[in-house]
């Protein structure tokens, strides 16, 4: 059942804890302002998850240096652009969702999803 | 020496998932945010160590930063940092 | 004390005299009002809520739901993670380079990104020249995402929010509107005159731009770039709003700043971009320049970009607070 | 190269760039450029598919001056520039429709920020529809759900806003589950585009390596997008999302936004994991299964609702469970039938918005089905329409959701063991759904004259009785030159292989 390279990934093993962590507290946490922490922590795990994907023992960082242009030389730069382009759009969002909060928050006077669909059952409105 | 920054990696790691858990089950908002602060510059740290410096350097602009003090910002706009505030005044 | 030298900054720094003091007036501003009386209706209101709607004194089996709550979702998490554990396992080993992701694809990137694209850093070189279509994509999330936050949180005239006379209007958002702008417009609270901070950020403020502006312009030769630049940037204007106010920062950074700045910044990217696109897709010589690798003036359109791209996010990053704290600049 | 190949990256951009534009005109000019940019649009869209049934043959484009594993890539086929067309007509004509509803409801000063949502909307329908690359539709896929949430929460109200934050866990969710397993598909094959990563896989599956976490990402995957498309579980924000926003965002939001994500699924399973894997695996029988409980339980709650336009949007939960019951089916036949099924709702349900929205002006601006009786005398031309559309959601021959139910039914016979539950349901379904719409549309015929409602002529709405003559139109031709069309799906999706 369990493969061969789990101690091995231990990295991606900690990003998708992580990832199940910040998942179930985005699915489930009542208060809006900890599931955004948790879209956060989600997001920022599954980009763990790409670094380590780039990650090759022994080697640097892809920025060329003294003109060695050998591929043995660096990490594989493609997850690093990935993770580059997903850090913005897990700002946007979560500041999208900030603002939402806060109108919610204007509106009804709480944080809770189900209390206030309840109150708008309640109201029959 | 690479089997000490293993070591180190892992303990960063470690801290990464208590910092996660304890997001989630800390009861004050104000603790849950500087809890997630901590574990975007830990996070910028473990990114320095898998040798992607582009990373590290913006999330900790970024995670640490601006994120945050959009959380600040939001606490404050819906009240949850009132309980602070008013023991401030007692104290006055 | 030594004495004194006749020197600004000497004098600004052991605190003799505050050298901007007679340049930038800061007018008067109104006591921080507590206005305890309208938090506490509002918890209060809260409470009743709260008891209305779960009843949690008389209802124990609501009580037991809640339990019951907690324990599913933490056995759902531990669920969903021991599945992913389990793919885990069985994925390739971590920093091996014999993994399927170090192929031809990579290599290139590294062998001849220097020549191709001329910049230094092979990330940024990735991002701005392999797959620029997808950065080009990610700045429209930016951009995007700032359009709905204006949506949400803008307060405007009453006058300008209405259609225009003689539309029947079927629901009026003038009533929440001021309730809104009431609560939202928080200048009351600031600036509370810090001088600590005043102090501290006056020294940091320009070390942190400069930096960031370092960053920006060395995005092809160093790490960072764009994005992380002008985050950078969006940070120290967020700290000097804070120590001083709005109505310092409202000179030089009003929404039309804002808006005609991000405007210029995006067409020009899209325009270039577009113009790259174009003479690839149609195998035209694009005839810009690559210098060489190392200067600061190389890698063709990297420089001008990352220049855009820090633009827009200085612009956004502050943007974003200002309309958090009091919907509009 | 020809130049009319172009086109696809044209259509792609100058859609960004109007939306980028429109951030500094005022109102009125947005309005104009955001109609002329989407007629445009279709006009390159339909110039492309001329060209492309000329060749008979997709072709790649680039993004760039570099080729395709380095470089991005765009790829145009038949059913993209088909499909391009069709949104662009469906996104015309929902503007159109709700134009004057949306004076109303949105602040003047944030007209301009609406068209810039609508503009981005397409340019991300477009490049999802066009692109040959897993993470420029990730982008693409962001950019989507955050004109959406705009969409949404344009209208300021409560439930709005309400139904945005729902909509955006929902989504946030989706993607997250969409981005971790793109990352693991990288990781295994080691590529982002989308015909490599299937030749990949094609030797990943003959070997029989990876053979675990190749089944969880493909899983991953399949519930990600399902996730955002709003399959049954997972539709709780769709009914206030849809019900209270304003009707141009209604029309999008059920015919174009959820349709991009089930369009990206369907290039998934043809172009990145190939079809003959996909339709082995258990992952289809899963969506099988929720697409069926969709059907029923969509149609259910609807006939339990009271206000019409929540009615129609329960109703869109039960018509995506006949979508991905199609792909459940795992035969070429029934992937052709949902593709069939994503234009006739896209061309119903934005019509059932708009003529709705029709109705209820004319009874005080109720919603409640008991207050529009007699609302077809007031209203004639949106009471003709929404009868047209109702007897097509229903299945009547002549329209186009009698195709799609005949295609759907034709799919699952000579299927072992899902024939029989396919056809129950369909049946279920469509005898629920003839109920709740004929409900309705009696009702608003009930003779009842009231003088304290006013009374829309054609004449006096020209633009809104246009919009819905084109929605009958098109409406019509779904379901009479059905043949030619699914011949055309059929040619797009043999160029997919």
């Amino acid at each position: 059942m369990v493969g061969p390279n789990l101690f091995i990934n231990y990295g991606e093993a900690v990003a998708v804890i992580l990832f199940g962590i910040g998942f179930s507290n985005l699915l489930l946490q009542k208060n809006l302002i900890k599931k955004i922490i948790g879209l956060n922590i989600m997001d920022t795990a599954i980009y763990l998850f790409l670094a380590e994907k780039g990650y090759i023992a022994g080697r640097v960082a892809p920025i060329v240096v003294d003109g060695v242009q050998e591929v043995e030389a660096y990490i594989n730069p493609v997850p690093s652009g990935l993770v580059l382009t997903g850090i913005v759009v897990s700002v946007s969002v979560t500041a999208i969702m900030l603002s939402l909060t806060i109108r919610l928050y204007r509106r009804y006077h709480t944080l809770d999803l189900d209390e206030i669909s309840m109150r708008l059952k309640k109201e029959g409105l | 020496m690479r089997g000490i920054m293993q070591i180190f990696t892992c303990i960063l790691m470690g801290f990464l998932v208590i910092c996660a858990i304890s997001v989630t089950f800390s009861k004050k908002l104000l603790n849950s945010i500087l809890i997630f602060m901590s574990y975007s510059l830990v996070m910028s740290i473990i990114w320095m160590l898998l040798e992607s410096p582009d990373l590290a350097i913006t999330e900790a602009a970024v995670g640490a930063g601006v994120t945050s003090v959009l959380f600040f910002v939001t606490l404050k706009k819906i009240h949850a940092m009132v309980g602070e505030d008013n023991d401030e005044r007692k104290e006055e | 004390m030594k004495e004194k030298k006749n020197n600004a900054f000497t004098r600004w720094f052991y605190g003799e005299e505050d050298t901007l003091l007679d340049k930038v007036e800061m007018k008067p501003q109104k006591e921080y009002a507590p206005r305890e009386g309208e938090i506490r209706e509002l918890m209060k209101e809260r409470e009743m809520l709260r008891e209305q709607i779960y009843d949690v004194e008389d209802n124990h089996k609501l009580r037991l739901f809640h339990k019951m709550y907690q324990i599913a979702a933490v056995i759902f998490c531990l669920t969903l993670i021991s599945i992913m554990l389990v793919t885990v396992s069985w994925l390739p080993p971590n920093g091996d380079p014999d993994n399927p992701v170090n192929n031809e694809v990579s290599a290139r990137y590294i062998e001849s990104g220097l020549q191709e694209t001329g910049a230094v850093n092979i990330v940024t070189g990735m991002i701005l020249d392999y797959r620029a279509f997808d950065t080009f994509g990610e700045s429209n999330v930016l951009f995007i995402a700032t359009v709905t936050v204006l949506i949400l949180l803008r307060l405007d005239k009453e006058k300008k929010a209405l259609a225009k006379p003689g539309v029947p209007v079927y629901q009026k958002p003038v009533d929440e509107l001021t309730i809104a702008k009431a609560q939202a417009d928080d200048r009351v609270y600031e600036p509370k005159n810090d001088v600590i901070l005043q102090k501290v950020a006056g020294f940091l403020v320009p070390i942190i731009i400069i930096f960031g502006i370092y960053v920006i312009l060395n995005g092809h030769l160093s790490p960072g770039g764009g994005f992380s630049g002008g985050a950078i940037i969006g940070a120290g204007l967020i700290l000097y709003l804070n120590a001083f106010g709005f109505e310092k920062t409202e000179r030089f950074f009003t929404e039309k700043t804002y808006k005609w700045t991000c405007f210029f910044a995006l067409t020009f990217y899209c325009l270039a971009k577009s113009y790259s696109f174009f003479t690839g897709a149609n195998h035209l010589e694009s005839g810009i320049p690559l210098g060489t690798p190392g200067a600061i003036l190389s890698s063709g359109l990297i420089l001008p970009l990352n220049i855009c791209v820090g633009l827009v996010v200085a612009c956004t990053m502050y943007a974003f607070y200002v309309l958090f704290r009091k919907g509009g600049f | 190269m020809n130049f009319v190949q172009n086109f696809p990256f044209f259509s792609i951009i100058l859609s960004m760039f109007s939306g980028i534009v429109s951030s500094v005109l005022p109102a009125r000019a947005a309005k104009w450029l955001n109609t002329i940019l989407i007629s445009v649009v279709g006009a390159m869209s339909a110039v492309l598919l001329v060209y492309l049934m000329g060749t008979g043959e997709s072709y790649v484009y680039w993004m760039g001056h570099f080729p395709a594993p380095w470089g991005n890539e765009i790829r145009a086929g038949v059913l993209e520039a088909g499909m391009a067309l069709f949104f662009c007509v469906i996104m015309l004509l929902s503007m159109t429709g709700g134009r004057k509803k949306l004076l109303g409801e949105v602040e003047y000063s944030k007209h301009n920020l609406y068209y810039i949502l609508v503009n981005l909307l397409l340019s991300s329908l477009l490049a999802l529809v066009y692109t040959n690359d897993l993470f420029t539709a990730y982008v693409f896929v962001e950019i989507n759900t955050i004109s959406a949430c705009g969409l949404i929460m344009i209208r300021q109200n409560g439930r709005t806003i309400e139904a945005a934050v729902r909509y955006m866990i929902m989504s946030l969710l989706g993607s997250g589950l969409f981005l971790i397993s793109l990352c693991m598909l990288y990781d295994l094959t080691g590529h982002l585009l989308m015909s490599n990563i299937k030749e990949s896989v094609a030797v990943l599956v003959s070997h029989h390596q990876y053979s675990v976490p190749l089944m969880t990402t493909i899983g991953l995957m399949c519930a990600g997008l399902a996730i955002k498309s709003a399959l049954f579980p997972f539709h709780s924000w769709l009914p206030d999302a849809y019900g209270y926003s304003t009707v141009s965002s209604a029309a999008m939001l059920s015919s174009l936004v959820s349709k991009g994500y089930i369009f990206l699924l369907i290039k998934i399973f043809y172009r990145v994991i190939g079809f003959e894997i996909i339709a082995e695996s258990k992952v289809i029988n899963v969506l099988f299964v929720f697409g069926l409980l969709g059907m029923i339980f969509g149609s259910l709650s609807a006939i339990r609702e009271n206000d019409i336009r929540r009615m129609i949007s329960f109703s869109s939960v039960a018509q995506i469970g006949y979508i991905y019951m199609g792909f459940g089916l795992g035969t070429e036949s029934g992937m052709t039938a949902s593709i069939f099924h994503i234009l006739s709702h896209a061309a119903t349900k934005s019509l059932l918005f708009i003529a709705a929205i029709g109705l209820t002006d004319v009874s005080k601006g109720s919603r409640q089905i008991v207050d529009l009786t007699g609302a077809g005398y007031r209203n004639k031309i949106a009471g003709f329409a929404f009868t047209v559309g109702s007897l097509s959601m229903v299945g009547v021959p002549m329209f186009s959701g009698f195709v799609s139910k005949l295609l759907f039914a034709e799919a699952s016979i000579g299927h072992t063991y899902k024939m029989l539950p396919a056809v129950i349901v369909l049946a279920i379904s469509t005898i629920l759904n003839a109920i709740y719409f004929m409900k309705t549309v009696i009702r608003i015929y009930v003779p009842e004259r009231r003088k304290d409602c006013e009374v829309i002529t054609i004449k006096n709405e020209k633009e809104y009785a246009v919009t819905l003559v084109c929605f009958i139109v098109l409406n019509v031709m779904l379901g009479m030159l059905s043949q030619p069309i699914v011949q055309w799906i059929h040619t797009g999706l043999s160029m997919f292989g």
